[in-house]
């Protein structure tokens, strides 16, 4: 993209061009958009090898269908005073099933608060998302997932550490990439920006999802930046950057995976945003129709990812109804056992508040740890 | 005169402010349509227009700065941080700019801004929800760093702030938003800065508070009381610059003082009032000074942290030892 | 720029474009670059209006001169023990001075540290610059100029001040621009990146200019952004970046009073990359031949902006070497006599770290103002 | 064995960490070719490869926050803020991340970097270079603060900060940075962390201080001693967590505390010092614990930061009031 550039490319500098002429272009972009399948789960491009595998396709069906039932299985239970504030990923399975597919395990996730679908397909137990949300922070120790990051609140102060994260992966010269997923609203802050920037000039091995569900709380996309397409954040980097149907999960798997495979091999960072929408309130803390039209929510209905490829897979004749059924009802009782074993978690342990707060407890913090043991009578001065 | 809790008498400050001096203006993220996150701001986009009224984009640190550029320009922006976990990003602003704008330019320029957050634990609340950082911006010189802790305070130190030709970081204890109803009149009448307010009087032990803990404070005066102890509480409200003279004061009455903080221990704000005491106040203790406070750990998540907020249980034993040292 | 986008312009949702087909562009982009007067002094594109004018060219000369001279005595004064560490403007006062020119005196300028030609053309004195590297407070108390922002050391944090000195005017309807002024290091900060973002959102009355010297100290423009362009980074917020050049004042001139023109009348922010070079070391206090090849500095002098200039005056006929020994004569006695003022200035209080503090000394700090007065024996316990 | 100043035995210390563990990186604004602006890293770039020791893009949040990921995949990053006035847009990644990472993955992610900056007034430099605020940091739980004095202090505690297992903030003070030399053997050995340095022995007042001030405070103990006082010097050295048992234990000694430190007083590190002694070492005090810090002002421009900074006149002073006081 554009022309090349003796500032951009080496450390020497030579003298801006100074010849005769009208004011001159020195340099263009475009963004792209990809969709494979329309959201009447027609084939608007050819796709791509993998999807031509049923296997393949179904194996992410199933991934959308338990990150759902998962989804409302929380709702319910943060209803029930079971769980504490919880964010829903209902009608964005896809972009984040997509990028969990396409992902190595050796690769690092870093994900903002979403991603269950990724998460889920990268070993993160729906267990641990719900201790998490349950507020106990032993659901950020992921048994099966060693490397990858948990959940981040603070909005884009991820995308640093996924800067470290690529580094680090680059330095020792691993074939591994780092994958940082965030928010429309997040591509506002500083945060973003400096990593995404520092990727493109150490061209690190990092995949930027921009999963843009059109608001962030109750900002709408508009309102976050009058660019055109969040793809274009990229340009300002001097990476690629492109769109994708975040609804599509064909699409996001296939660019993602063409991404990783660039990053993977030393071809530099990219930027993909995946357009998508937030079927749910922000949290269960949120009431959305405070100001977003209900009809905006009714019309994107059509555009949901899991109906998508269901409809794909029943015109294709490979999908039937009682195999739905039977699905259904296999990710209810996965998602079941989850909870089960999310209610029975023995407490935890007040003093563990100071248990992993350095590898070893400073001994000045030794007579505060003992005073919170032997709380309420003796206080904790 | 309406019963307010204290998110009402903020939301009712905000509203008379934008009323009566056109210069007021007050945005941050989801503040607008959605009236804030705990609806400190509800109503007011519709009252007075989105020039005034603006949601932001997802960038904490323009927040604070633009509110410096405004604040040059002669308007009195008030920016709201949805969470003080999120406010951190606004550090190097507050610190290197609305804190020093009056005195690097000698006057020239000043920074009448204020940024409101809601803060501290207590509510079940997600990671990063829950946070009391407030001696960070206690320690910064310039700066004035306000707690209310009631909704007739909330009201009178608000307008105070928000009219003070000088930057205020107001910080809203989150916990008791909804605690308590007082009749607020919505007469425009700012309350002090720069002073602490004597919740009760007392003679034995002097407790020494801000915040949502005045509430447990106040809870223990009252348990000490029924056992014949009279504790007299104190509101520290301004909590920069202190007033240390009104503390100071109590305690050479009563020769006691028990600190109540949420926030961690170490370089707390407790530690200053402390430290005043051992400097200008060591004469007149007849007990070691105790500080009821955090832990120094991190606030732990929601299942943990009762156990990490002081209690009025821990508060009645601290000053019971005071008394025992006697 | 780019297709009417749904998403950007109102704060209704309409859903991502659905049709089959290949992977479609949605939006694309172009950055130009524009010199009037070539580093031979030659025409190298038909002069702007202004530039018609004689008078107009040798203020413009003039001050770029005044910079200069200025420059070199600071350094002098340095050198002698007479002056703080000192920032030099060298090879880029056409950049500041083109800015100077272009603005009203309404507007307002938030400068970084090397805008002193635009500085001193909206009314900053000389002795006045001299205080503030001269370790005084004072020298930010500008007599004559009472609302432009004082230099900014903090790299790009007064880049949110200029969106909320815009936002004022916008707000009060008043036809002034906010200028902020910053380096190309300066634009790897995500501080810099929330205000273009947020510039371009509410389309405020504020104009960017990165002055693109090549290096940020030691780091070169090239090891901080892989963008091709610096002033591409506008893209990231859908707004117009364009690049000038920075040694021909005319260019900027002419093209900073384009921007402010759209600016003022409701037409929205502008970012524009002013390419020059840091002639100098980064301050006294750096010493650039540890980083920077000699022939690199050496091969940039033929883009002198002060020869420039006055090599088209003197093929023009309208400048005599009598009248540029006369002008620069003129420099040097302004500069003398404002070294003069500033070491003539009376010494300062130290009580007077108190008392701008705030607008009324707390009560709490009097006994601390009291002990620095009665300071030396009595301690500042 | 080599007489290195302060600076150079960071620089030591950097090539030593860099030369036995390969996890070691080094990076930071103006730290490459040019060896940093006190060329603390001049070198390491030419002998380590510009993958191990980099310039960084003008970007502090990012360069805190690529820490963190370097560590949490095991390198021991150690990142360099070019002044400590602008170490502020890294304090969100500090406190929300680095000092909680162990946390809140309970051991699985944990965060072995180090953050250094030089810090502190008194070499003429322009605004925003000459920053105490090392309070802010010593707030924050999970964290260390670590501030060597000496040039055999500024090798070994920094060995020590960069293989330690969780986050460093290494605070360099700038004005003492050529000020004396030493004879330092690079044997890599690191010195303890968590615990103060008593650097001289004394009976009648105790004086704690760090970082720049231990010279001015032991210029202020020498002159004691010539009026017969005897007084001891302890460098705190680890401000965050802080050894208080050592002060106390020196304190039940002498009966007074001096606290010298250079930053604004209110809510600086000396309060939670002197808070410490009121709580626990009050029966051992015999008179008021004296402060001698910065006023609670902004850090002037050069001018006047003599009149800022403590001098060991005021710290003489502040110590003879104590002896008065008994
Ligand atoms: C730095 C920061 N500021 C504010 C918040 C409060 N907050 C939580 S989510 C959110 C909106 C995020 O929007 P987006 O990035 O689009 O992600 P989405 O929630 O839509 O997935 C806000 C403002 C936060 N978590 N972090
Ligand atoms: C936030 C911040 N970080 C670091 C510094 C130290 N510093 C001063 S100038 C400078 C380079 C600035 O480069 P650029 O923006 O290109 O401006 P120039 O000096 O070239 O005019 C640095 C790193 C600073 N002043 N502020
Ligand atoms: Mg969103
Ligand atoms: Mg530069």
């Amino acid at each position: 993209m554009a022309r090349a550039d003796s500032f951009a490319d080496g450390n020497s500098i030579t003298p801006p061009p100074r010849q005769f002429g009208q004011a001159r272009r020195v340099a263009h972009f475009e963004i792209k958009y990809l969709q494979y399948l329309n959201h009447l789960g027609e084939v608007a491009e050819e796709l791509p090898e993998f999807a031509q595998e049923r296997g393949q396709l179904l194996a992410l069906y199933r991934a959308m269908v338990l990150t759902r039932t998962f989804d409302k299985k929380a709702i319910a239970l943060q209803r029930t005073g079971k769980l504490g504030t919880y964010a829903s990923s209902l009608g964005q399975e896809a972009a984040a099933v997509g990028v969990g597919a396409a992902m190595a395990k050796q690769d690092v996730l870093l994900p903002a608060y979403r991603e269950y679908g990724a998460q889920f397909l990268r070993g993160v137990s729906m267990t641990e998302i719900l201790l998490y949300w349950g507020g106990d922070e032993r659901g950020m120790n992921y048994g099966a997932q060693a490397e990858d990051f948990p959940i981040c609140v603070p909005i884009a102060t991820h995308a640093p550490h996924a800067v470290g994260v690529a580094y680090a992966m680059k330095l020792r010269g691993q074939a591994r990439v780092a994958v940082c997923a965030l928010g429309d609203g997040a591509t506002s802050k500083g945060d973003f920006y400096e990593a995404v920037n520092i990727a493109g000039a150490w061209q690190l091995p990092l995949v930027f999802i921009v999963n843009n569900n059109q608001w962030a709380i109750s900002v709408s996309r508009a309102a976050q930046t009058r660019a055109e397409t969040l793809a274009q954040k990229a340009i300002a980097a001097g990476i690629p950057g492109e769109q994708v149907d975040g609804n599509d999960v064909i699409a996001v798997r296939e660019r993602v995976a063409q991404a990783l495979d660039t990053a993977r091999h030393g071809g530099g960072p990219r930027l993909i945003e995946a357009l998508t929408y937030r079927m749910g309130d922000h949290t269960t803390a949120d009431d959305a129709s405070r100001y977003r039209p209900g009809d905006e929510v009714e019309q994107q209905r059509q555009y949901d990812p899991i109906a998508r490829l269901h409809k794909y897979l029943a015109r294709c004749g490979e999908w039937s109804q009682q195999q739905d059924d039977a699905l259904y009802a296999e990710c209810e009782a996965k998602v079941d056992a989850a909870v089960k074993d999310y209610l029975a978690t023995p407490a935890v342990a007040p003093e563990s508040m100071f248990d992993y707060l350095y590898e070893k407890l400073p001994v000045a913090l030794r007579t505060q740890r003992e005073s919170l043991s032997s709380q309420g009578e003796s206080g904790n001065g | 005169m309406a019963e307010l809790t204290l998110v009402e008498a903020v939301n009712l400050a905000l509203a008379r402010a934008l009323e009566i001096d056109p210069d007021v203006v007050v945005f941050g993220e989801d503040i607008g349509i959605n009236g804030g996150v705990f609806r400190a701001t509800l109503g007011l986009q519709a009252r007075y227009g989105k020039e005034r009224v603006m949601d932001t984009p997802l960038s904490e640190t323009l927040i604070a700065g633009m509110a410096i550029g405004m604040a040059a320009q002669g308007l009195k922006p008030v920016a709201e941080i949805q969470f003080m976990g999120f406010i951190y990003p606004t550090l190097d602003q507050i610190l290197s700019h609305a804190a020093r704008l009056r005195n690097r330019t000698r006057g020239r320029l000043h920074c009448p801004m204020v940024l409101r957050a809601p803060y501290g634990g207590g509510i079940h609340a997600p990671e990063h929800h829950s946070e009391s950082t407030e001696a960070l911006f206690a320690h910064i010189p310039g700066l004035r760093v306000v707690i209310p802790s009631s909704p007739l305070r909330a009201y009178g130190l608000l307008l105070a702030a928000i009219f003070d030709p000088d930057p205020v970081i107001f910080l809203e204890p989150k916990r008791i938003y909804r605690m308590v109803k007082e009749a607020v009149a919505d007469d425009g009448q700012a309350l002090p800065l720069d002073v602490c307010f004597r919740l009760r009087d007392g003679s034995d032990v002097t407790l020494v508070t801000w915040g949502a803990m005045t509430h447990e404070t106040l809870q223990a005066a009252d348990r000490l009381a029924q056992e014949g102890i009279s504790a007299e509480v104190i509101d520290v409200a301004t909590i920069k610059p202190i007033d240390s003279a009104t503390i100071l004061e109590s305690v050479a009455k009563t020769g006691r003082c028990v600190i109540v903080h949420e926030a961690a221990r170490a370089c707390g704000v407790g530690a200053e009032i402390a430290a005043q005491l051992a400097e200008h106040g060591l004469m007149s203790l007849y007990a070691p000074v105790q500080r009821v406070t955090g832990y120094d750990t991190i606030m732990p998540l929601f299942r943990l942290e009762q156990h990490y907020l002081p209690t009025s249980a821990r508060i009645v034993t601290a000053a019971k030892r005071t008394l025992e040292a006697a």
